[in-house]
């Protein structure tokens, strides 16, 4: 299952991994609608799902009465610049005391996505604050207004967790010499 | 129930703003409430006035600075949240922990875990509308803690004090008889706030049935730490998924099955005594040792991949989730805060009560700003 | 100082019409307008000539012991300082704690009051960001004068360990006026004490412009 | 109408008022500073704090100083505040209390006027401040301010009747002894109830009076548990949000100088005064120094009770407020008058009074306790809730 055709240079065939200690097995038979990659994270198990059945594969995973993941643990996006925007909803069932990370990817130039309200009401104010912060923007989303920056003021093209937003510049300390990467002591 | 008012004279509802500056809440939280008479109608939190970017920062700073920026997001427990930032870089790099150092984190947690229950009692009191009293009985216990803390950090609420694989300095000498008389006054404070606040009969008229929240909600909304464990749920991730040594102790994460305020308060506090009881045990199995493995990194590369560490802190679960891409760095940091998820449900609790309930039920969720908008 | 009556009239005449340069270079006291009445009740009739620089009524009265109103007033002000409950983040938990019975700030008269109205002092105690700012200019502008503002801790200054980012304004002092900087990431509260005591000091230095316009 | 003063026969009778009135008003004003601070003190120490104490020798000053300073203060009104509700509010809320001064009886014939109708003065008297609360919640055009003035309307009225029943069943069985050496029983009259407690005090007759007068009595001077409209935690200083300066001052002594006449009254109408144990040492009664300070023994009992009420109660909500003054403490003053009716009509031995009012006080308790604690239907979930609330 894990051949990973990507890099075509003869890499030593690493052992395919069964992950027979981890979850993946069930997880494997709750989403074999769905083609499904997983990979070992550091402390649980972490599925790939593509981007247009993420929210079919999380209803799955639900609402399967062997894996039951019933709490959305935490739902946040990492920006790795040209690949794009991984949205990563880590899921926990609260009967069966199990952990699951589901990652998906988003190019950059179409970040869209499903919501995840309809599967757990928790998601509202993650995906308020992800769409927000990294500008993607979630489909049939409840209530779409921003949750950290201000309503008043439209910043809508403003995303400050973006790799590529800039961190800003200390104008205490501006007098010549003086900037952040100062050797001489300023005189002031 | 709420009695609908005749329908030839039609009453007018009202906008009350309970603004970034409110005695009541607890920092810059603001939420607007329509009420009609005393009866909240709707409720509409707005958050992110404390939002500094404290995730952006650390992808800016090395594993060594991020511990300072969890520090000043959990201020009330600083310690737990450098708990979980801790671990995620020990899970990262493979670091292995010494067993003096566990044990120690342990009781430190666990004392942080008592000073900011104490500051959730003490604010409690001011909503409820004490005149001060508890605030100063909280206090009380908690500045014998700090000078703890600062005796052995030299900070009295930012301390730095965890380091990735151990600790920052070995603790002072009387560390154990210090800690004993610490936890002495605190067991003290506990019978202190059930004379004064938990018979009180006005007291329980006005917290008992107030801000009800069913088990299944909380699930669904994904609550966690003391709050949802008041509406039953044995959710604690000490005992669930244990880290360091919580499963060598034994206990049984407290719950309560009313689901109200009155049940959270009560839930918090015999978390303290829970939590002195959780330290004696540790005290025991204390043995001397190193507190920081041989062979330490100067500059600490971790390799690539990712964690996702929780740990129990007294308002919930804590999460870190890092993603390392090699280099000194963290490539992006995110702060799972319990009090956010919390928050989310404080319009479905407050719908139907009194203003004055809301303000209650508020108070029970037991926020911290920095943390909620990070 | 002999007082020839002659003399004298011409002397007003001239001084009532000489323009105020001459006060300028600190000429000799002119000569005291003479009434010309009886000649030993004329040391009693000699104006007072006010100097600038020294209290008229210091000069009138010399012997009577009088206490200026705007010592009262300040010393009034500056023993019953009350500050608005307003705390921001982590700096607030510490100024929570020095009203607490550990530190007592109401030894000092200081207890905190809920409504910008009724309140003298601001004390910002945390990061102000850009969402809060509009909030923080609100309350100071509700504040009856003479108000005073205390920026507590490294954020409130100028933007703390949060400076870099964007979001978080570089110091309170970019939207209010500060009278009062304290240092520290929180300050301890032996720290806010002494910023309490600086500017009860700096309302006693300040009394005589207070409230004039200055 | 005894026009002498200090020894100076028939001096003219305004002058003679005026005198007088600028006396209280001068001892009023003292006494009250002295109440705020010994306030901040006296919660301090249930604090385990200092209270103030660097203004003055142990802070003596501090209420000097707070008073300076809010006069040198900015006097600010709201733009859009209504402009003569704004500025005629904290008079309607002081001068109502300076004339309930006019027949408190400190000492024998230390007071300003004996009033035949002297109780019936004082409640309609202290009913008008109500009034001006209002003012000042619709004036300030606040919606904080609008929601403690309605909520201090409604407090006010709900325990002026506990209040009133209170003091008629004491006035009720006043015994007045009559020229003809017959026994009048009931008088309004101030200065009658305090000589007819020569012997033995009202509390003895009327305990579950007391508790209720000084229930009541809390409710009328808004503190804690019932400080709703002033409450700040939800409506952040009530009515006063807008007040600044000398104005809010004015308020503030208003709220102190009502305190100190609650308790004159509570020392005249229940402990007897100045007659007290004065008439059972000797027969004439004692120097005039002495029953002032008796007075005000009695007085700081009750003005101690407040303070330590309001360091430790929490705040009731407003419908359980509400509730407990016409579903509790209405029906038993009800009774009460009944029952001194019963005993006065039927000339039962008074004893019967204080049985009755012990009863009355175990079932006030019971009545509370039955309240708090039986169990509030909890909605099984939150849709429920929402269903039912909207």
């Amino acid at each position: 299952m894990t051949t990973d055709e990507t890099n075509g240079e003869a890499v030593e065939e690493t052992p395919p991994d069964t992950f027979e200690g981890t979850l993946w097995p069930d997880v494997n038979r709750a989403l074999s609608a769905v083609d499904v990659r997983p990979e070992r994270g550091a402390l649980d198990l972490i599925v790939h799902l593509p981007r247009k059945d993420v929210i079919r594969g999380l209803g799955m995973l639900k609402h399967d009465d062997e894996l039951h993941f019933d709490y959305l643990r935490s739902l946040t996006a990492v920006d790795n610049e040209d690949e794009g925007v991984d949205v990563v909803y880590h899921l926990y069932s609260v009967s069966k005391n199990h952990n699951l990370t589901v990652k998906t990817t988003l190019a950059n130039e179409d970040k869209v996505l499903e919501t995840a309200t309809t599967v757990w009401q928790a998601a509202n104010w993650l995906e308020r604050e992800v769409a927000e912060m990294f500008g993607v923007t979630f489909n049939g989303h409840p209530d779409p207004r921003p949750l950290l920056m201000p309503e008043d003021v439209d910043l809508s093209d403003v995303h400050p967790l973006l790799k590529s937003h800039p961190f800003a510049e200390i104008d205490v300390l501006q007098g010549e010499g003086l900037g952040h990467d100062r050797d001489a002591p300023g005189d002031v | 129930m709420v009695v609908e008012a005749p329908s030839e004279f039609e009453t007018q509802d009202l906008l009350i703003n309970v603004g970034p500056q409110h005695p009541s809440t607890h920092g810059v939280f603001r939420m607007v409430l329509e009420i009609d008479g005393e009866v909240v109608k709707d409720l509409v939190p707005y958050i992110g006035y404390l939002h500094r970017g404290a995730e952006k920062l650390c992808e800016n700073n090395d594993f060594r600075q991020g511990i300072g920026y969890m520090d000043r997001t959990e201020y009330l427990a600083a310690h737990n949240a450098e708990l979980s930032y801790v671990m995620a870089v020990e899970a990262l790099g493979e670091i292995e922990v010494p067993e003096r150092a566990q044990w120690i984190r342990m009781i430190l947690c666990e004392l942080n875990r008592i000073s900011s229950h104490f500051m959730f009692l003490g604010a409690f009191g001011i909503d409820v509308g004490v005149f001060g009293t508890p605030f100063i009985y909280a206090w009380r216990e908690r500045e014998t803690i700090i000078d703890l803390f600062e005796e052995i950090s030299g900070d009295r609420m930012m301390y730095a004090y965890f380091r990735a694989g151990g600790l920052a300095w070995e603790v002072p000498a009387n560390f154990e008889n210090r800690v004993r008389e610490v936890l002495a006054s605190a067991q003290q404070g506990v019978k202190d706030f059930d004379g004064l606040l938990t018979e009180n009969e006005i007291f329980i008229a006005r917290t008992k049935g107030v801000g009800f929240i069913s088990a299944e909600d909380a699930i669904e909304m994904g609550m966690s730490g003391p709050t949802i464990r008041a509406s039953g749920v044995p959710l604690d991730i000490r005992k669930t998924e244990p880290y360091l040594f919580y499963d060598q102790l034994d206990f049984e994460p407290i719950t309560a099955n009313g689901g109200d305020v009155f049940d959270r308060y009560i839930v918090r506090l015999q978390e303290i005594s829970q939590s002195i009881d959780l330290i004696g045990q540790c005290l025991e199995r204390l043995q001397p040792g190193p507190i920081t493995p041989e062979r330490m990194p100067r500059m600490l590369r971790l390799p690539e991949g990712e964690a996702y560490i929780r740990t129990e802190a007294p308002r919930g679960e804590y999460g870190v989730y890092m993603v390392s891409k090699g280099g000194n760095k963290p490539h992006r940091l995110k702060v799972r805060s319990a009090c956010l998820s919390n928050l989310q449900v404080l319009k479905q609790m407050s719908v139907g009560q009194y203003v004055a309930d809301a303000i209650i039920i508020l108070g029970s969720i037991d926020i911290v700003l920095s943390e909620v908008d990070r | 100082m002999a007082i020839t009556p002659g003399t004298a009239t011409t002397e007003t005449a001239e001084l009532a019409v000489a323009p105020p340069e001459t006060a300028s270079e600190a000429p000799p006291a002119p000569e005291p307008m003479m009434p010309g009445e009886h000649p030993n009740e004329i040391p009693a009739l000699v104006p007072i000539v006010p100097q600038p620089g020294k209290a008229l009524y210091r000069q009138a009265l010399p012997g009577v012991m009088q206490v200026p109103a705007d010592l009262v007033l300040a010393a009034a002000r500056k023993s019953s300082l009350w500050p608005m409950t307003f705390g921001l983040a982590c700096c607030a938990i510490e100024m929570i704690g020095t009203y607490m019975s550990h530190y007592d700030l109401d030894r000092f008269g200081i207890v905190p009051w809920p409504s910008p109205r009724q309140s003298d002092v601001m004390i910002v105690a945390g990061t102000v960001t850009k969402k809060m700012a509009p909030a923080v200019k609100l309350l100071y502008e509700q504040m009856p004068n003479p108000k005073w503002v205390i920026s507590m801790g490294a954020c409130a200054t100028n933007g703390g360990p949060y400076t870099r980012y964007d979001r978080v304004l570089q110091g309170v002092d970019k939207i209010v006026p500060v009278d009062v900087y304290v240092p520290g990431c929180p300050p301890r509260p032996e720290a806010l004490i002494d910023s309490f005591l600086a500017l009860q000091d700096m309302i006693m230095e300040e009394r005589s412009t207070e409230g004039r316009g200055a | 109408m005894s026009t002498e003063i200090f020894g100076i026969e028939n001096v003219n009778v305004w002058v003679d008022g005026l005198i007088r009135v600028l006396l209280i008003v001068g001892f009023m004003t003292v006494v009250v500073m002295g109440l705020i601070y010994g306030e901040r003190k006296i919660l301090a120490r249930f604090q385990q704090r200092l209270g103030p104490t660097r203004t003055g020798p142990m802070g003596l000053l501090q209420s000097v100083a707070d008073a300076l300073k809010l006069v040198g203060k900015e006097d600010l009104r709201p733009r859009n505040a209504d402009p003569w509700t704004f500025e005629l509010a904290p008079y309607l809320v002081f001068v109502p209390v300076f004339l309930g001064f006019v027949i408190v009886p400190f000492v024998l014939d230390w007071q300003i006027r004996i009033l035949e109708l002297g109780l019936l003065y004082f409640v309609a008297i202290t009913g008008v401040n109500i009034v001006g609360w209002i003012m000042a919640g619709w004036g300030s055009d606040n919606r904080y301010a609008m929601i403690g003035g309605m909520r201090a309307a409604a407090q006010g009225i709900s325990y002026e009747l506990p209040l009133v029943l209170a003091l008629v069943s004491v006035a009720m069985v006043v015994e007045v002894p009559l020229a003809d050496g017959e026994v009048a029983r009931g008088s309004l009259n101030l200065n009658e109830i305090v000589a007819s407690q020569h012997e033995v005090p009202n509390i003895v007759w009327q305990p579950l009076v007391v508790v209720v007068f000084f229930i009541a009595g809390l409710a009328e001077l808004n503190r804690t548990p019932f400080d709703i409209p002033v409450g700040e935690s939800e409506v952040v200083g009530g009515p006063f949000v807008e007040y600044s300066g000398i104005r809010w001052s004015m308020f503030f002594l208003a709220e102190y100088a009502a305190l100190l006449i609650m308790s004159l009254l509570f020392a005249a109408v229940f402990l007897g005064g100045w007659a007290w144990p004065a008439g059972i040492f000797t027969d004439e009664d004692w120097p005039r120094w002495a029953q002032a300070l008796l007075v005000a023994g009695k007085a700081s009992i009750f003005v101690f009770m407040v303070f330590w009420v309001r360091a430790s109660v929490p705040r009731l909500r407003i419908d359980q407020l509400m509730g407990f003054s016409w579903k509790i403490l209405l029906p038993l003053m009800l009774a009460q008058v009944m029952v001194n009716g019963l005993v006065l009509v039927y000339d039962w031995p008074e004893i019967i009074l204080t049985v009755v009012g012990l009863i009355g006080i175990v079932a006030l308790f019971a009545m509370v306790d039955r309240a708090v604690r039986q169990p509030r239907q909890r909605p099984a979930s939150a849709a429920q809730l929402q269903s039912e609330a909207v």
